[in-house]
């Protein structure tokens, strides 16, 4: 059993000042319209403030700020992915993640307690060793360990040979960990709000504006707003604001969920996860054990999946760590990921001029919310995509070079 | 009743057999339960069941489960518990229960055995409907039992109907779609405080229901002010019901409320012979039968005030209540042991929010109801807004607080969430009731905000001058109460985690020592270790066998599908990439399949049994998953095609003699059969008897190896094998695993679908153009190979790799950087990666299989493979290692 | 757990099926004709409409065929089920 | 094709658990003859393989039609020469029984586009047998058991403790599982693990 102890009461940030503004009524018009105030939404603006030096922009939210997949996620972070492509973006990503809370001047609980990736048959070795020695040659922190040297990290893993998927090595990224997703958004919603960002809640979009296939504006349950550009960061949405523009993407809106247990001690403090018996856990800062398992198989925005799932990943979490088995499962909730035919984003240029698209993190798109943020800002300040973004452009799908991380994302998270 | 002698926080206590563990406590006078989790404020019990938010505590006895509410635990003897701060803990030992899970079909299910539930039930039973009725106390009476008015003996007869099934102690955890409910049933805990391993501990019960009634009543709710939380200040309804039942430490009470329940409760602690100071009620003017017996019995009532403020004794516990007018100004203090709280009912909407109904809000009665009645679901009793007669409520949640009372009024109790807390949201600019909770943590907590949600957007509707409604919808999230894992991991432990697969054969491979390897849910041998050999020196032997004697493995696992019409040899072509309609009868073909992006995934030899039967074999992870493929193409795209599909995976069972002498063994084996080259050529069939048993026979080789692959029905499969085994004992006759099968083909440069490809190669990249048919005008991929990408130059390609050290093997998976072998610092730019590396006893050394850039043209180039601390080289060669000229394989 | 009808063995539940995407696809009469980009769509474009949509379920651990099904992705509601080559009923709109 | 009971092996050995006197009784019953047919209905070929086995196969999914008892809960050996079909799905069926199956249908398979596999080593036979068969069963079956919606003579392909089964409810309180031979000791591991309240 580890020592660490747990952050029991934690008085909450003051704030005098509002976090955003509230009840805005939007401007006529805008050099940048964000659709979507989740995680990568809000970053978006905040780094074309940051970066780029583009303020007079609206973060349009249909619903409330961060109140999808940025507020439903198990805050996993990490960026021991397989391809270079993906090292490139979300290790850009981790590195941001180190200096965020003093950069936008908010805590976020960022924890980098590691991340252990296990791996249960000799294929599974095969291939997370594969992951590992990519990760090498790309410097991203990655160590191999035997069940023995998980055993030190994470005492509470069942290393035994007998169970049915034994545990026979991992891959370990230190610099990995968890955040407080809720914290992640009202920091980066603050410090974009504080340079003059629109934050608009409640504003719906139903339409777009396009004369001459350029992006004019669009139209919302608020009226008419007209923008320079559009950026879609709308993750599940993001098919059904595509069609809305009058162009596919290769995308399908898929439920994950999650589960939380009560508060308990501490008895893991590094996260872990399993693609052979999809399971995946962390314990929060205040003690709850936060886990989550893969996909629904269907297409679905109801933000609720199959109990069937929960009960899988229960049943593998026991035997993967004994120790929960006193455990509580208080809430399962679920979001809606938005799941690319290779399991990578889709970032840059649309059919329509002036319209960008930020979408397909699918399973895991928390982790990248800086780096997302970053190169999506880029793309729209430049015209043209971001060297980080420009091999997830949307035209990849014709040429065919994929970037395929199944194998890496293994389970969804 | 029977007493049962229990230990609560070291302490023994002795309480009534069957009465909840809080009540057993009041009994013995313990009002201070424990400290609130981050404020370490005294908390008593406010609550009677799972909405308790206080009273929560780890058991040590039995199985033993953290955090549960003292509530719901039926005191049993020999129970041990401690207090929990709002914290469990997890003993690192096993929780040896039984943990089960069953599957119901029902006509209709009723959640609750209420009035309101058992009135549903009798109405569907008499329609001749098959009920059950599900409800989570020990006994029928939901609420009646609650608030003292009885259930008739003719309404509970109900439950003794043949079509209705009954199940106490029985949550309903979940509602979802197409009413489906997931329900879990304690069976043992409140029979004794011991482990029980043959009978379930919990059970899970999954329900498919064509209708479900909701009847799940309501909690009552809490007052918000100062000073809120102390022991002794309760809902007025559990202080009642346990004062009712002789549990009752309690001299003095004042009843505070917003409706007549509370002065139905101030009756019953009058009753109970508790001196009722004083009903406060924050209306005006209240009437109704309550309230006339109320003051009929003299008690003295004050209306238009509620509670303020409270003091406590030095043991913690309320000693005084001040009273207010709604907008905080003061008027008395009430001296009193007991505060009673009715801050009006909370209809348990859970499960209906679960699948998206969103309750109504209805101030007549200050709740959120929900009114259904459609095909699958409906409601009923309070959840319905059915309250009875004489439940008139006002809209009220608290009064107006000073800063400093607003520190000390709380609203979620487990999380210590205070007014002031949210108050700072709705400042930080919070508005939706998402954004309150995430801030505040209200509602999070063990609890779920089963007391505190109406009263969250109540507060927030009072500071914002809206109603409840307008703040957002209550919504809540499965399960209804908390669920230990192992309950919903059920059987699905150990050996029934996941299905294990096995051969015919697998019990001899168990009790020759094999250690298995995992390949899907498929057991098979991995080596067969001689003496203490380790993996390294049993492969070299086993492949030396096999590459100068002769080895045996059983490759029975292998997914094979029958194949019958006249339309089998056009379908093929469009499968797989090369040609097979040209097969002749008797023959086998290698085939290879890609999806329709062009990508490899699967392949295996099909055979040509007769002119319209085919036998097709595939990787043995792969055979389901072909199999729909090809069901897929005929049934929803070539449907005028005749073929028909049959798995027949364990039908068969392959044993494959492979090596120099198999040639000899085989004609031991089949006397009868000639097997000469000339007579039994590679890739042939041949039908002969073996060893007793009608066989095919195949001349496949997966090792460049002379080879007869013996295939004979599944009952036969370990006959066969042993015969082989005895036959074969003076040729050294091997058995032999996965490792070395994949040492063996690697050798002679095949590939593992799925090792050297990940679902990014095409046949080209696998150096595999030769079975890319060009005479096709279609098959299933073909369009892909066009595209940009796919046929660009450059292309990772299937090369082979030798190591300069050759007594060192590099690791699959390791990356390749192109010629210099100077260490070179990461990051860099690498060519590719090694897909399969081993020692070959055949090569005396090692050797690997790539996937390098533009491979094909870089033979003979050095790589270099940086790992951390050093740096190996090597070079790259043709990916044929053994026997490029094919000699062995006719022996 | 969705209940799914299967048109020949009644509604069963989820975990029996696999799940196949947008209904009525059509593999191309001539692949070769298309050009990289219409390829593309018939490889990776599927709907993904908030709503109803047509889309394709195989009882695989059933009687092993495939059929067309609606289905209200906000509310998991099914609509008709119905045989691949079998007149689609509209829409339950 | 004749058996020879002393070469060969069934998945589970003719295991038993439970008894006739008990609440259940689960026994595999080992060389259980069985074959895969596939036909198409309204074909030449349907008629003439109904003519073939003498029965009228049910173009009902789940249906079983049969001319002869097929459980031997009391331990005696089915009627000779019996078949029993159970309609797996549209243009399937499972044949078992005493009869020569092959040989009755073999004509046809010649002259018509049907397909008859022998599955006989595919799958083994267990017989759940008694007043608590169904509760056993409701452990891992999630279909429907109700008399009504799967009477007597009902068939279903379905999964059975998450492996791949056809059940048969063939009389009262006895069912039939017809599991794929590589996940029998698995099968039989759960069966026998539910059955131990009921035992």
């Amino acid at each position: 059993m580890t020592s660490m102890t747990r952050r029991r009461s934690k008085v909450l940030p003051e704030h005098p000042d509002f976090l955003w503004a509230n009840n805005i009524t939007p401007k006529k018009a805008y050099d940048v319209i964000i659709i979507g105030a989740g995680g990568h939404g809000l970053a978006t603006a905040y780094y074309l403030a940051k970066n780029h030096g583009i303020t007079n922009v609206a973060i349009l939210e249909k619903s409330w700020l961060a109140g999808g997949n940025m507020g439903r996620n198990t805050t996993i972070i990490r960026s021991n992915y397989l391809w270079d492509e993906s090292a490139g973006i979300y290790d850009h990503s981790l590195k941001l993640w180190e200096n965020l809370e003093e950069e936008v001047g908010y805590e976020m609980y960022f924890s980098q307690r590691g991340v252990m990736t296990l791996a249960h048959s000799v294929s599974d070795v095969r291939s997370k060793q594969r992951n590992f020695y990519a990760n090498y040659v790309n410097d991203v922190d990655s160590v191999w360990l035997t069940p023995t040297e998980i055993k030190e990290i994470a005492p509470i893993v069942n290393i035994s040979e007998d169970i049915r998927y034994p545990v026979m090595g991992a891959t370990y990224q230190a610099r990995g960990g968890i955040a407080k997703h809720d914290w992640v958004a009202w920091g980066y919603a603050k410090a974009a709000a504080d340079m003059g960002v629109d934050i608009i809640q409640g504003c719906e979009v139903t339409g777009f504006n396009i004369v001459d296939g350029k992006v004019q504006g669009v139209k919302t349950n608020m009226g008419d707003i007209a923008a320079g550009k559009v950026g879609m960061v709308a993750a599940g949405h993001s098919s059904v604001l595509a069609n809305m523009a009058g162009f596919d993407v290769p995308l399908q809106s898929r439920p994950l969920q999650a589960l939380v247990s009560e508060l308990l001690e501490q008895v893991l403090d590094t996260v872990i996860m399993s693609g052979a018996v999809h399971v995946y856990v962390s314990q929060a800062h205040k003690g709850e054990l936060v886990m989550g398992a893969g996909t629904d198989s269907y297409n679905s925005y109801a933000q609720r999946g199959g109990f069937h799932v929960i009960e899988h990943q229960l049943a593998a979490a026991c035997e993967l760590f004994p120790i929960f088995e006193r455990a509580h499962m208080l809430r399962t909730w679920g979001g809606i990921v938005d799941i690319s035919p290779d399991a990578s984003p889709i970032i840059g240029l649309t059919p329509v001029e002036n319209l960008f698209i930020n979408s397909g993190w699918g399973t895991g798109g928390f982790k990248a919310t800086p780096g997302s943020g970053w190169v999506m800002a880029a793309t729209i300040a430049n015209g043209e995509p971001d060297k980080l973004a420009a091999p997830y452009a949307l035209d990849r799908f014709v040429s065919g070079h994929l970037i395929d991380e199944h194998g890496a994302a293994g389970v969804a998270h | 009743m029977s007493n049962a002698n229990f230990t609560f926080d070291g302490k023994k206590y002795t309480g009534v057999s069957g009465e909840s563990l809080a009540s057993a406590l009041l009994r013995n006078g313990v009002v201070h339960f424990t400290n609130s989790s981050y404020k370490d404020r005294p908390r008593g019990l406010m609550g009677l069941w799972v909405e308790e938010p206080n009273a929560l505590v780890n058991i040590d006895s039995g199985p033993g489960e953290p955090m549960k509410a003292s509530t719901t635990i039926e005191l049993v003897d020999g129970l041990v518990v401690r207090s929990s701060q709002g914290v469990g803990d997890l003993p690192d030992t096993r929780d040896n229960s039984r943990y089960d899970k069953v599957n119901r079909h029902v006509d209709v299910l009723v959640v609750g055995a209420g009035t309101a539930g058992l009135t549903a039930a009798k109405k569907f039973a008499a329609l001749g409907k098959d009920v059950i009725v599900m409800d989570d106390q020990p006994g029928p009476g939901g609420h009646a039992r609650h608030l003292g008015t009885e259930i008739s003996a003719e309404l509970l007869a109900v439950l003794d109907l043949a079509n209705v099934t009954y199940l106490p102690r029985t949550t309903v955890q979940g509602l979802y779609d197409q009413g489906y409910l997931v329900a879990t049933e304690r069976r043992t805990d409140h029979l004794d405080a011991k482990v029980h391993t043959e009978v379930s501990r919990i059970r899970t019960w999954h329900i498919r229901a064509d209708h479900t009634v909701l009847a799940t009543g309501a909690f009552q709710r809490h007052l918000v002010f100062a000073n809120n939380d102390r022991p002794g200040i309760m809902l007025s309804h559990s202080a009642a019901t346990y004062v009712t039942r002789g549990a009752n430490p309690f001299k003095t009470a004042v009843v505070v409320t917003i409706d007549n329940q509370g002065y139905r409760d101030a009756l019953r602690l009058h009753e109970a012979g508790v001196t009722v100071a004083a009903v406060i009620d924050i209306r005006d003017a209240a009437s109704g039968p309550a309230i006339a017996a109320v003051n009929s019995a003299g008690i003295r009532v004050i209306t238009g005030k509620t509670a303020l403020d409270s003091a406590a004794s030095d043991s913690g516990q309320v000693c005084c209540l001040t009273i207010a007018k709604a907008d905080g100004t003061q008027s008395e203090t009430i001296d009193a042991d007991l505060v009673a709280i009715s801050g009006g009912w909370t209809p348990i909407v859970h499960l209906a929010t679960f699948i998206g109904i969103k309750p109504t809000w209805d101030p007549a009665l200050a709740a959120f109801v929900v009114k259904r009645d459609d095909k699958l679901t409906s409601t009923a009793g309070m959840l319905a807004g059915d309250f009875g007669d004489d439940n008139e409520a006002a809209v009220f949640f608290g009064p107006q607080l000073t800063a400093e009372q607003a520190e000390v009024a709380f609203v979620d109790y487990q999380r210590d969430a205070t007014v002031r807390d949210f108050n700072r949201a709705i400042g930080a600019g919070m508005r939706s009731i998402e954004h309150v909770k995430r801030y505040t943590s209200i509602g999070t907590a063990h609890d779920q905000g089963k007391t505190s949600g109406t009263t969250t957007m109540g507060l927030i509707g009072q500071a914002l001058g809206k109603a409840p409604d307008e703040i957002g919808s209550l919504t809540f999230r499965p399960p209804y109460i908390s669920i230990p894992f192992a309950a919903l991991a059920g059987r699905d432990r150990g050996l029934l985690s996941d299905p294990i697969r096995t051969t015919p054969i697998h019990a001899w491979h168990e009790k020759a020592g094999a250690p298995m390897e995992d390949v899907g849910q498929w057991k098979r041998p991995w080596f067969f270790p001689k003496n203490s050999e380790n993996m390294h020196a049993a492969v070299l032997r086993e492949c030396a066998a096999v590459r100068e004697d002769v080895g045996v493995m059983d490759a029975s696992t292998l997914g094979k599908i029958d194949l019958q019409g006249k339309d089998v040899g056009e379908f093929l072509d469009l499968i797989y990439t090369n040609m097979f309609s040209t097969l002749k009868v008797g023959m086998s073909r290698y085939g290879l399949m890609c999806g329709v992006d062009g990508m490899v995934f699967d392949d295996g030899v099909t055979t040509r049994i007769s002119e319209n039967h085919w036998l097709m074999t595939t990787t043995t992870g792969g055979a389901a998953k072909v199999l729909d493929w090809l069901e897929e193409w005929l049934q929803t795209e070539w449907t005028d095609l005749e073929v028909f599909c049959t798995s027949v995976t364990e039908q068969i069972s392959t044993v494959a003699i492979v090596g120099p002498k198999s040639r000899e063994l085989m004609s031991r084996l089949a006397p009868d059969l000639d097997v000469s080259n000339e007579a039994f050529a590679f890739m042939e069939n041949k039908y002969a008897d073996v060893a007793g048993v009608p066989a095919r026979i195949a001349r496949i080789s997966f090792s460049g190896e002379l080879a007869y692959e013996i295939n004979v029905p599944g009952s036969f499969g370990l006959h066969i094998w042993e015969k082989v085994m005895s036959q074969g004992a003076d040729l050294n006759i091997t058995p032999y695993g996965t490792e070395s099968m994949h040492v063996l083909r690697a050798e002679k440069g095949f590939v593992i679908v799925g090792q050297e490809t990940d679902g990014t190669q095409t046949p080209q990249d696998l150096d595999m153009d030769w079975i890319v048919s060009k005479k096709k005008e279609d098959f299933i991929g073909k369009r892909s190979f066009a595209r940009v990408d796919t046929s660009r130059e450059g292309r990772h390609q299937l090369v082979g790799i030798l190591p300069d050290d050759g007594s060192f093997v590099i690791p699959e998976g390791a990356y390749l950087v192109a010629g210099s072998d100077e260490k070179t610092p990461p990051p860099v730019a690498h060519i590719g990666y090694v897909t399969s590396s081993y020692a070959s006893a055949a090569l005396g050394r090692s050797f690997a299989l790539a996937l390098v850039a533009n491979g094909l043209a870089r033979k003979g180039e050095k790589i270099a493979v940086p790992m951390a601390g050093r740096v190996v080289t090597g070079i790259i060669t043709d990916s044929v290692f053994v026997d490029k000229e094919n000699a062995r394989r006719d022996g | 757990m969705l209940h799914i009808p299967c048109p020949y063995c009644g509604p069963r539940d989820e975990t029996e099926f696999h799940y196949g995407a947008e209904a009525h696809i059509a593999y191309p009469e001539n692949p070769q004709s298309l050009d990289d980009a219409q390829w593309a769509k018939f490889v990776f474009i599927k709907a993904n409409p908030k709503g109803w949509l047509a889309e394709r379920w195989v009882h695989s651990a059933g009687c092993r065929r495939w059929f067309n099904v609606w289905r209200n992705t906000i509310t998991h509601e099914f609509g008709p089920s119905y045989k691949p080559f079998t007149q689609q009923p509209k829409s339950p709109v | 094709m004749m058996v020879n009971l002393d070469i060969a092996k069934s998945p589970l050995n003719g295991l038993e658990v439970g008894g006739l006197d008990k609440a259940v009784l689960i026994q595999e019953v080992p060389f259980t003859p069985g074959f895969d047919l596939r036909v198409t209905p309204g074909t030449p070929a349907f008629a003439a393989a109904n003519t073939a086995v003498g029965l009228s196969l049910s173009e009902t999914v789940g249906r079983v039609v049969r001319n002869n008892a097929d459980c031997i809960v009391d331990g005696s050996s089915p009627a000779a020469g019996g078949v029993s079909a159970l309609a797996l799905g549209p243009d399937w069926w499972y044949l078992t029984g005493t009869a020569d199956i092959q040989a009755l249908l073999a004509p046809v398979a010649d002259t018509h586009h049907i397909s008859l596999v022998d599955v006989s080593s595919q799958r083994t036979k267990i017989e759940v047998y008694g007043p608590s068969a169904k509760d056993v069963l409701s452990h891992y079956w999630e279909q429907d058991l109700r008399e009504a919606h799967f009477p007597i003579d009902s068939c279903s392909q379905g999964l059975l403790a998450k492996a791949p089964v056809i059940l048969w409810h063939c009389c009262a309180d006895c069912f039939i599982i017809f599991p794929r031979s590589s996940f029998a000791k698995h099968l039989w591991t759960a069966l026998s693990d539910a059955a131990i309240e009921y035992l």
